[in-house]
């Protein structure tokens, strides 16, 4: 039997990347913006204290979200240009 | 119609030079049913930190998602209001307290459109495009910005 | 308070160029407490006429009664919004299709009060200065130009 | 006895200077500014199918206003600066 490869690219931007001390993770198995989210919370407690919003590939979320197949996600803060 | 329905860069590396913005201006002489111009410029501001003053706001930004979104935006502004033209630039880098790190044009036939329009394109910027400015101030730390709606 | 309570001259003889509108952003790069600049640009264009397409306005004044309306206007915008700059500059004199025939330029911490002031003096300028444009056509007649609220 | 100077400069601008032909007029015993419209209207009959203001000293008379000694009376058309 194959092993389907579930990895996708996680991309960090702005105070998140400089809490998590990456710019880039890959993770896999995780299968949808609220299960992430829980697996970060765990993995760096400091995010529980930061808003952040979740984009596939390059469109944000809005709710639970299903991550397909070799995604790219990126975990936002909240926007300061201008 | 005499824009591009295409995505542009918006991006500018570093501060966003008053030449350029004279050019920008005079590149639309030969357009002779504009009637007027709307600018926004944003400006680094010295505001004061624990510790001392901002000396100058580096940004970043997820380009790719930027880009995309700005040119979501520019579509939506192009079918509300009548403009003949539309320009968006960014700084990413950094940009020094006293300096241009953003710069919205737009004109129409009328005064009316080519304002309003502006105004809606800042906001929507401001809100919508994932562009992060942290704050660098001269004791060498460091403050994300944040976005206000004033 | 950085502005000055005293009239200012407006008028320029014929066109407003861009450079000199560079050189009035760059002026403003030393206060380091604005956050956002606003501008507005009116512009000439080459409209239709019974018989030919305009090809310059000429304007003419009643300068000294401008001149003190101007700086009523500017007394009136400065205590409405808080603004670090407030500039205003009209063409006197033919000014052709294309080129900057007004330039208003507000500044100050928060974006929203710069897009409002600006907003509101070129709504007063337009509306209360003695100011008259001739529009000059290409087949050498003239009509007088009328405002209007767009 | 003393005659009293009552004589005032009127000024115009734009299309009326065009249609009265002259940028300046010196008129005397009008002591009003409705006086003085029924005797441009009746002077130059063209101004009846234009619409002007009048200023007094630089300032816009609004409604029936005295023209005091020696003022700085200023025939304006619509505004149509910008």
């Amino acid at each position: 039997m194959e092993k389907i490869n579930t990895s996708f690219k996680v991309i960090a931007f702005g105070m998140i990347a400089e809490k998590i001390k990456t710019k880039e993770l890959v993770l896999e198995g995780i299968p949808n913006t609220d299960v992430l989210t829980g697996y970060l919370h765990q993995q760096y407690p400091e995010l529980q204290h930061l808003k952040f919003s979740i984009a596939i590939n390059k469109k944000q979320a809005v709710g639970n979200t299903m991550i397909p197949l070799g995604a790219e996600v990126a975990l936002l803060p909240p926007f300061s240009g201008g | 119609m005499e824009h591009k329905r295409t995505p542009k860069n918006i991006f500018v590396q570093g501060a966003i030079l008053p030449e350029k913005i004279a050019n920008s201006i005079a590149n639309h002489s030969s357009k002779t049913d504009i009637g007027g111009h709307s600018i926004f410029l944003g400006q680094v501001r010295a505001d004061q930190k624990e510790g001392g003053n901002v000396r100058a706001i580096e940004y970043t930004a997820y380009e790719e998602m930027a880009l995309e979104k700005a040119f979501e935006i520019r579509e939506d502004i192009f079918t509300k209001y009548p403009l003949t033209c539309m320009h968006i630039y960014h700084s990413l880098g950094e940009v020094k307290t006293g300096e241009i790190c953003l710069f919205v044009f737009t004109s129409s036939k009328h005064r009316k459109a080519a304002m309003d329009a502006c105004e809606e394109l800042v906001e929507r910027i401001k809100k919508e495009l994932p562009v992060w400015g942290k704050e660098l101030v001269d004791n060498d730390t460091s403050v994300w910005k944040e976005n206000t709606n004033v």
